[in-house]
């Protein structure tokens, strides 16, 4: 029953995985202005121009490139990137790096935030300290990043010179300057994601308060603590669980704004700056990656909810 | 004793040594914002003293500034585009960043002074023949690479080799064209054979993309240079130390961080909050923050940074002269400058050369104003109702250079469409391509090689597709000649030529606009690019 | 007489709509209970009774405000007691039973803490000492495996053993005061009585007092002391359990006596009109099997019935019964072509039918309409009634316009509603109205055979007995032939021509309403004829005593391949015959049949003695059961 | 006396039982009301939508005139008029730009989303409806776009088709209709197993005529409140691509990219940045308190009830 359900999940991951690989490729291959030119610049004529092409080997048909690069990619091996030349594995791997650690931070004090905020709003609806909380998370969520992430920088960096502005890292930092090098990137996500983990959790919540077995347990004299944490919290973690998911996917793949107003080097910069240079094998490998941890995520969120409810856990 | 690098000076009746310490000061900010008309004045007032002495003045006040330099620590650069694609191969040499890592890994041979007078670096002497075909080049002795093994010619010929042949991928081959072949003397003597005379040589050699690198190598950060590559991440940054045992007296910073940090306001914050020691274009939305913060300055060298429109010559619009003539009106020259440059530029009047190219600017050709009458005459005798430009931010402020362009036109009732294109694949797809397009060129040292590069008959480069007889053959004939009066005369000619018959609209030339910490001391202030023409990491102290 | 627990005086509750203007749901009502009574509050949806029972825990539902009375529970006002208070007396003094333990027991959480949860947070007991009391409720209220059982989760446990499960909650903080919401109103006949009769014995062994909701007269007759008749949030009247049920005054009481179906015995089913008559059966199912799920060599993955034979007469009533979960609904979704059969034929007036709604012609489908059990979902809640009743004259008959107006209104009447409706949406129709309109839908498409799913159990007694009223009017004006699906025997007896029972997806009897109503019976039919509760004190008690109930009642219903279904909840079964043995089909008279491995003479033979045990001495009926010679 | 008052109530209740005049069970279904923040919530959006019709109109200035003083100054007036909310870095009028941006940041999104539903709810109805195979493919190539960053695919599409307004509102339209899908498609499952639905397939009903008569009206109402959430969505990810330089391309304005190209005045007391912002927020927020007002009625009933 639930083994079914786990792997039927996974079936599913990895049918979207393979239809995201084509999509990624047909969408990275539409991109118009070729390498060969972008590397040469303004010194492009024609003959350097062939002689690059043909190096890049830019003349197979499409199809063959998709499955050749899809077989490259299944055995690891992300290819060269065009234009700097280095393999994209050695590009990757310490941007890879420095998105984790940054989406792990953010995860590890945004999740715990939001989740006791939003269960704490639930408890008290109504209050003012909950319309607070409410309305607090929803202006957040209603302007652009970019926006909170300036003002931020002008407050703490600019005029009262707390933090550093751009979250620079030398490589040989102790842990404190570490964290003060990533502050500024850190609060401005820490703020962003909970205020959408902290609104949903609350109408998860809420949305379980109206059954039944909630009227029940105030009928039986349940404390409203008990009953947020005890009888809602239980019945409502499987959406919570999936915005949890898809606010951790967003962390991975969907920080670019934050990325660039900070130069963090981080693996969505990297991205854009493949597309920039039309550097496809990079493109088609952040994209990848991206796609990757989002499905990859998203199915752990499932299994989480599949596991999480008892009607499946132990069957009859 | 280890000759030293400094600006050549006329010799003055005052003395940087002499001034008090607030005079000093004040010199200190003229040559650090690179000497205006107006600084010049300013110092008069304050001074007394002439013209001519007050540049003197400037000039050795910079060299005192260099001149007293303390060693020790460290700056962080940020340049204001970076990417995968970040190059140590000077050949490929694309982008600020590359220029300022070559410049302090690498030497090249040659070296342009803050007036851009070629000075020897890698090579002692330089000497042409009589018709300046070929040229002999004594290399400088005892120099050792990173790695400790001597500098020689073998080094010489192999880099220089890269930039010519077919299937040479340097971004300046056609530059260089000139030169037939590199012939080695002994270990420490090379000859330039040229196919046609070329007096500029010396300057070409100080191109930023001509750095000596070891002989078989393709730029792995061996080099000459100040510093040393502790080590490089394309897209994130690089760290360089000091050169200890460097053929020069040797840089005084201990180390250099460079890096980039693409959004602008982001780059701006960086340094006022102090992450930044050193970043380059500012824009000019952001001078009066720089200006008005109090441990930073903004530093504006006057270059031949030309903000320009190109209008193909080779096709409809461009080909009817009224057109283009339309378009040159309708720029409101003083207000760019005023407005979109905040000041920080000069007006252009439609050639690529300007007071920053010293004597070969043609002073005497009439200034063109903005005059819509004309503007609207012009356009109406051409017949053209309406025309699509393609707009990309190639230079801060060419944007919106062309909505004021578009907003003129709107008032005359001629419809001037902005087309806004990335900058990615912008050359390689629309500039040269599109009938009107947008292009900025960083100043090149000479007149000649400025004008030859873009209106050369026949050149790689022509992005008006302008081809006229007699500017070619100006342009050759004028590096053969070497009497002052007859050479301004010929530039003149050519000045005009630009100004009447070609596809350029060059409303004004943008100041080169960076910011530094105020402790960042001895900037140089070559006008041929960024920060100093990238000259910089050798130079700076602390104070 | 013990000494008063509760006092409402006249209490009156309140809801507010957006205007804030006041709408009285509860309009002063007063009544007490002592200490060990059980008071019935009756009356139908809409009477409030609810609301007031939820009263004595300083409880209204959202939206509903106290608006004047007290409460008084041990001479303490609750209305105005503080909320932490509140909190106090809800599940220590007062404890709550819904009518819908599925829906009240949290799925999240094993059975045993949310039994215990109460009483330990009240400090009345440790948890240890919550265990031991549950497991000893357990085993009171005769559940299964009563020492395991809590440790488990709702949702794999049974819905009577639930219904029980909630009693323990409800007990296990030994309250003052059980307020039991309609707590049997969702259960089958035969499950019902047994919880009954569990409740009653732990509210004696308790000595507890309770508040017992419901709409029905039958049961409050079995367990209730003192009996409130509440319409409309007022009191019609009140008196003892013995007064109110043998003489009541009010004529709402009577009402509500009349609408209580009399024990089913033989002589009920109302004879046909014969002018409607026609030589072939209107529909018949022949060996049909069918289930869900792929089917594999004619063998469904579920199935849910199996070799299934009914025959629909014109113009007859086929009353279809047994438990839920038995097939009956299945049966009819068949027929309608919802589901496909596995096996067999269905048959339309001797033509044979395709087994799906698309391989039906229109004409067939027209002939052949279902009527759903809830009308609140089978309505849709966007369209007007109009339209709804419009649509099949439209889709079969292709009448439009004003005739369509004219039409619906003829409709509307026919099912005596005023024509105006046609303009309300489902939402603004009351639950019987809207069952109304359910059955108009179907009768606007004129068809032979009208499908009716449970159509009156979702409604209050008086609304669902008009509804039958009606069904029966219809049947001799238009001479539809009507299936009827119901788990209620004594309403199907009423008014049926003839009955089919199903047990476990098997036909075990079947025949005219009469025959099937007399002895003999198959054990079930007698399970099920004994279970409906009796307007009559101490029915309870007297039923309990008989075997096949003492026997059976525990155990679950198993779908089997083989054998008899009821095997294993029969108080005759063979060993080694029923279990294994295909069941053999008897024939009694006039197409009354009967499948079981007893002969009809055996089984004459068990109806004796099970008469005489019940008309014979006292005595309790958990000993063995033991074979009739 | 009291006997015949007695009496009367009784025929009262009885008459009532015979007419069948029962008291419905489920209350008239009530039109939406809305708290006090809520109409002010409907005022601030309409009060948009006005701007973005008659804006254009009404401005004092042109979008592109640069007729202030100077760039970054606050409202000041001059022989060209007055500059209410000061003067951007270029010296045009912050309010015009405004008034104009209305139209670009609420139109386009408006128009992208509403495209958004068109293909969502279409492809998700009929994934509903179908099942089966259609379900699967149409879900898959769904969860597949759904799985690329929403910035990334807008970036790529428009490095690769040029940045124009169609471009955008198609870009938007695609990537919002993959969530819309998802939510259709749930409405759609859970709708086609309601009985009303059944009750038509049994009469033999067609599958348009289902998905028309039974389906759509059932899903209208959460679609319209997704509606309001999809719509900020579009917003914000317009703005987030006008950061980046892909946005709406100049002289057009739109509030996106005037936060972004004044965000340099904020140091120096310029609040040209301010003002956009603010009414990118008063849009955005006032549409999530119009949602948050409908479907509160929904929740948070019972929770008030805790103790």
């Amino acid at each position: 029953m639930m083994m079914q359900m786990v792997l039927r999940r996974i079936g599913i991951g990895f049918a979207t995985l393979i239809v995201v690989s084509i999509i990624v490729f047909l969408a990275t291959s539409i991109l118009p202005g070729d390498v060969a030119q972008i590397i040469l610049g303004q010194s492009a004529t024609p003959e350097t121009l062939a002689a690059l092409r043909a190096e890049l080997g830019m003349d197979q048909p499409g199809y063959v490139r998709y499955f050749s690069w899809l077989g490259d990619m299944m055995s690891g091996d992300l290819g060269i990137s065009k234009a700097g030349g280095a393999t994209i594995a050695s590009l990757i791997g310490g941007r890879l790096g420095n998105t984790m650690m940054m989406a792990g931070w953010v995860a590890l004090i945004s999740i715990p935030i939001s989740i006791a905020l939003g269960l704490w709003a639930a408890m008290h609806p109504g209050t003012w300290l909950d319309r607070i909380v409410t309305f607090g998370t929803l202006s957040l969520i209603s302007v652009p990043e970019f926006f909170i992430a300036t003002i931020l920088v002008l407050i703490l960096a600019v005029q009262l010179h707390w933090l550093p502005s751009t979250a620079y890292m030398t490589g040989e930092e102790s842990f404190l300057e570490l964290m003060r090098a990533l502050a500024m990137p850190l609060i401005t996500l820490v703020i962003v994601v909970s205020a959408q983990m902290i609104r949903m959790t609350r109408a998860g919540i809420l949305n379980v308060m109206n059954s039944p077995y909630i009227e029940m347990a105030i009928l039986k004299g349940v404390p409203r603590g008990r009953i947020i944490l005890r009888h809602a919290f239980f019945n409502a973690i499987g959406p919570i669980i999936n915005v949890i998911a898809l606010n951790l996917a967003y962390l991975v793949s969907g920080v670019v704004i934050v990325e660039t107003i900070f130069a963090y080097p981080g693996l969505a910069k990297l991205m854009i700056d493949g597309v920039q240079t039309r550097d496809l094998p990079l493109v088609q490998a952040c994209a990848m990656i991206f796609c990757g941890t989002y499905v990859i995520l998203i199915l752990l969120a499932d299994v989480g909810s599949i596991v999480s409810n008892p009607r499946l856990r132990n069957p009859k | 004793m280890k000759d030293k690098f400094s600006p050549k000076s006329t010799p003055g009746e005052v003395k940087y040594s002499d001034l008090s310490a607030y005079d000093k000061a004040l010199v200190e900010k003229a040559v650090r914002n690179g000497y205006s008309r107006r600084d010049v004045m300013k110092l008069m007032a304050v001074t007394g003293v002439s013209l001519a002495a007050a540049q003197n003045l400037l000039s050795t006040g910079s060299e005192a500034i260099a001149q007293t330099p303390k060693k020790g620590g460290s700056v962080r650069m940020a340049s204001n585009l970076h990417g995968p694609d970040d190059q140590l191969d000077p050949p490929l040499f694309t982008s600020t960043i590359d220029y300022t890592r070559g410049r302090a890994t690498y030497n090249s041979l040659v070296q342009h002074a803050n007036d851009l007078t070629p000075q020897p670096e890698l090579a002692e002497t330089i000497e042409p023949n009589a018709d300046a075909t070929e040229w002999t080049l004594k290399l400088r002795k005892g120099v050792e690479w990173h790695d400790g093994t001597p500098f020689t010619a073998d080094d010489v010929i192999y880099s220089m080799n890269r930039h010519m042949g077919e299937d040479s991928t340097s971004v300046i081959k056609s530059v260089l064209e000139s030169i037939q072949e590199w012939k080695k003397v002994d270990s420490h003597e090379v000859k330039a054979v040229l196919n046609t005379p070329n007096a500029d040589l010396p300057t070409l050699l100080g191109l930023f993309q001509t750095k000596i690198v070891k002989n078989g190598t393709t730029g792995d950060g061996i080099g000459t240079g100040p510093f040393t590559m502790e080590s490089f991440e394309p897209g994130v940054k690089s760290v360089h130390k000091r050169n200890e045992n460097y053929w020069r007296e040797g840089a005084n910073l201990d180390a250099i961080e460079i890096t980039a940090i693409t959004d602008e306001v982001a780059r701006v914050n960086a340094l006022i909050a102090g992450d930044m020691q050193m970043v380059t274009q500012i824009d000019p939305k952001a001078f009066r923050q720089v200006e008005s913060a109090e441990n930073v300055t903004l530093l504006s060298t006057p270059a031949a940074l030309q903000m320009g429109i190109c209008v193909l010559k080779n096709t409809e619009p461009g080909s009817n002269d009224d057109f283009v003539k339309g378009m040159q009106y309708i720029q409101d020259r003083e207000r760019i400058v005023k407005k979109i440059l905040k000041g920080k530029g000069s007006v252009g009047n439609d050639t690529p050369i300007s007071s920053a190219h010293g004597p070969d600017f043609c002073s005497e050709l009439p200034q063109r104003e903005f005059d819509l009458d004309k503007a609207k005459f012009h356009f109406e005798k051409s017949g053209v109702k309406s025309a699509e430009l393609f707009v990309a931010p190639v230079t801060s402020g060419v944007p919106d250079m062309c909505l004021l362009a578009q907003a003129n036109a709107a008032k005359i009732g001629f419809d001037l469409q902005l087309k806004k294109v990335p900058t990615d694949g912008y050359w390689g797809a629309v500039w040269m391509n599109e009938p009107l397009n947008v292009v900025t060129w960083n100043m090149r040292p000479t007149a000649q090689s400025q004008m030859a590069i873009q209106f050369g008959p026949g050149a790689a480069w022509n992005d008006t597709y302008w081809n006229n007889e007699r500017m070619g053959e100006l342009l050759s004939s004028v590096l053969g000649e070497l009497d002052p009066a007859k050479r301004h005369a010929m530039m003149c000619e050519m000045q005009t030529l630009i100004h009447e018959g070609s596809g350029m609209v060059i409303p004004a030339f943008s100041n080169i606009n960076d910011g530094i910490a105020n402790n960042v001391m001895g900037m140089p202030t070559v006008p041929l690019g960024q920060l100093g023409g990238n000259e910089w990491p050798e130079f700076i102290w602390l104070a | 007489m013990a000494e008063k627990l509760l006092e409402v005086k006249d209490l009156r509750i309140s809801a507010y709509n957006d205007e804030k203007v006041e709408i009285p749901i509860v309009k002063g009502v007063s009544f007490d209970i002592y200490k060990g009574q059980v008071v019935a509050l009756i009356g139908e949806s809409g009477s409030g009774k609810t609301t007031i029972s939820l009263a004595s825990l300083s409880y209204t539902k959202p939206g509903l405000e106290f608006s004047g009375g007290e409460v008084l529970l041990n001479g303490e006002d609750v209305i105005t007691m503080p909320p932490l208070r509140q909190r106090e007396i809800r599940g220590a003094n007062v404890a709550y039973l819904a009518q819908s333990a599925a829906a009240t027991f949290n799925p999240a959480i094993t059975i045993n803490e949310q039994v215990t949860e109460s009483p330990v947070l009240h400090g009345v007991m440790s948890q240890e000492e919550a265990n031991k009391r549950a497991v000893e409720l357990y085993h009171a209220l005769e559940l299964p495996d009563p020492n395991r059982i809590g440790f488990r989760y709702p949702h794999q446990v049974s819905g009577g053993q639930l219904q029980r499960l909630m009693a323990a909650m409800a007990l296990c903080g030994k309250p003052d005061l059980m307020v039991l919401d309609e707590p049997t109103t969702a259960l089958d006949v035969t499950t019902q009585i047994e919880v009954l009769k569990a409740f009653k014995k732990v509210i004696r062994e308790e000595n507890a007092a309770a508040i017992y909701v419901t709409h029905d007269l039958a049961v409050v007759a079995q367990v209730a002391d003192h009996i409130v008749v509440l319409y409309s949030g007022e009191v019609m009247e009140q008196g003892s359990a013995d007064e109110i049920i043998n003489n009541p005054t009010h004529a709402y009481t009577r009402r509500l006596m009349d609408a209580v179906r009399p024990k089913p015995v033989a002589g009920m089913g109302t004879d046909v009109g014969t002018e409607h008559e026609r030589e072939l059966p209107a529909m018949s199912v022949e060996n049909m099997t069918a289930g869900y799920g792929g089917i594999i060599n004619g063998e469904p993955a579920v199935t849910i019935l199996r070799d299934v034979s009914v025959k629909v007469e014109n113009a007859h009533v086929v009353g279809v019964i047994g438990e839920s979960g038995c097939g009956k609904s299945t049966l009819a979704r068949v027929m309608a072509g919802l589901l496909p059969q596995a096996k067999g034929k269905v048959k339309l007036e001797g033509e044979e039918l395709e087994g799906g709604i698309k391989d039906r012609k229109l004409s067939e489908l027209q002939k052949i309409q279902f009527v759903f059990q809830m009308a609140d979902t089978a309505l849709n809640p966007k369209q007007v009634i109009g339209d709804i009743l419009g649509r099949p004259l439209e889709f079969y008959h292709g009448i439009k316009g004003r005739e369509k107006h004219a039409k619906v209104a003829e409709i509307l009447d026919m099912v005596e509603l005023p024509a105006e409706f046609a303009s309300r949406y489902p939402a603004e129709l009351s639950g019987g109205q809207k069952q109304r309109i359910n059955m108009a839908r179907s009768l606007a498409a004129n068809p032979e055979v009208m499908l009716c799913d449970e159509v009156t159990s979702a409604l209050d007694s008086i609304v669902g007995a008009n509804v039958i009223k009606l069904l029966t009017n219809l049947r001799d004006k238009t001479g539809v032939s009507f299936v009827f699906i119901s788990h209620d025997l004594s309403t199907v007896a009423s008014f049926a021509d003839e009955i089919v029972v199903l047990y476990a997806g098997r036909v075990v009897e079947q025949g005219p309403t009469d025959e099937v109503l007399e002895p003999p019976f198959h054990p079930y039919t007698r399970l099920l004829i004994s279970s409906v509760p009796e307007l009559r004190i101490g029915w309870l008690e007297d039923t309990m005593q008989k075997r096949e109930m003492a026997v059976g009642i525990a155990r679950g219903v198993e779908i089997t391949a083989v054998g008899c279904p009821f095997y294993n909840r029969c108080p005759m079964a063979i060993e080694a015959t029923c279990d294994v043995k295909d069941v053999p089909i008897r024939e009694l008279k006039s197409g009354h049949q009967i499948s079981c491995h007893l002969t009809i003479e055996e089984l004459q033979e068990a109806e004796a003695h099970t008469q005489k045990i019940l008309h014979g001495f006292e005595k309790v009926g958990d000993d063995k059961p033991q074979k009739p010679a | 006396m009291t006997e015949e008052i007695i009496k009367t109530k009784e025929e009262e209740v009885i008459a009532k039982l015979d007419t069948f005049d029962e008291l419905p069970d489920a209350p008239p279904k009530r039109r939406i009301k809305l708290s006090w923040v809520g109409k002010l919530s409907v005022a601030v959006v309409a009060f948009w939508l006005l701007i973005v019709v008659i804006g254009p109109y009404i401005a004092p200035f042109h979008e592109m005139d640069m007729d202030g003083d100077d760039s970054f100054l606050n409202a000041h007036s001059n022989e060209y008029g007055t500059f209410f909310l000061g003067t951007d870095y270029l010296g045009r009028d912050t309010l015009s730009r405004i008034m104009f941006g209305a139209r670009n940041t609420i139109g386009i999104s408006l128009l992208a989303t509403l495209f958004a539903y068109l293909m969502g709810i279409t492809l998700g109805i009929l994934a509903a409806v179908k099942g089966g195979w259609i379900d699967m493919g149409i879900s898959r190539i769904n969860d597949a776009i759904l799985a690329l960053p929403t910035i990334m695919l807008g970036l790529i599409v428009i490095a690769a088709l040029g940045s124009s307004i169609p471009i955008l509102i198609g870009t938007a339209a695609v990537i919002y209709a993959t969530s819309v899908f998802r939510i259709a498609r749930a409405l759609g499952q859970d709708i086609m197993v309601q009985d009303f639905v059944e009750a038509a397939k049994a009469r033999g009903e067609g599958v348009w005529w289902i998905i028309k008569s039974e389906v759509l009206p059932n899903a209208a109402m959460p679609l319209a409140t997704d509606f309001g959430l999809r719509l900020v969505f579009v917003v914000l990810f317009i703005s987030s691509l006008s950061f980046l330089g892909l946005g709406v391309q100049p002289p057009a304005s739109d509030w996106g990219s005037m936060v972004r190209e004044n965000l340099q005045g904020l140091t120096y007391g310029s609040y040209a940045a301010i003002w956009p912002a603010l009414a990118i927020a008063t849009f955005t927020i006032a549409i999530n308190l119009i949602v948050d007002d409908i479907s509160a009625k929904s929740g948070g009933m019972l929770a008030k009830k805790m103790v």
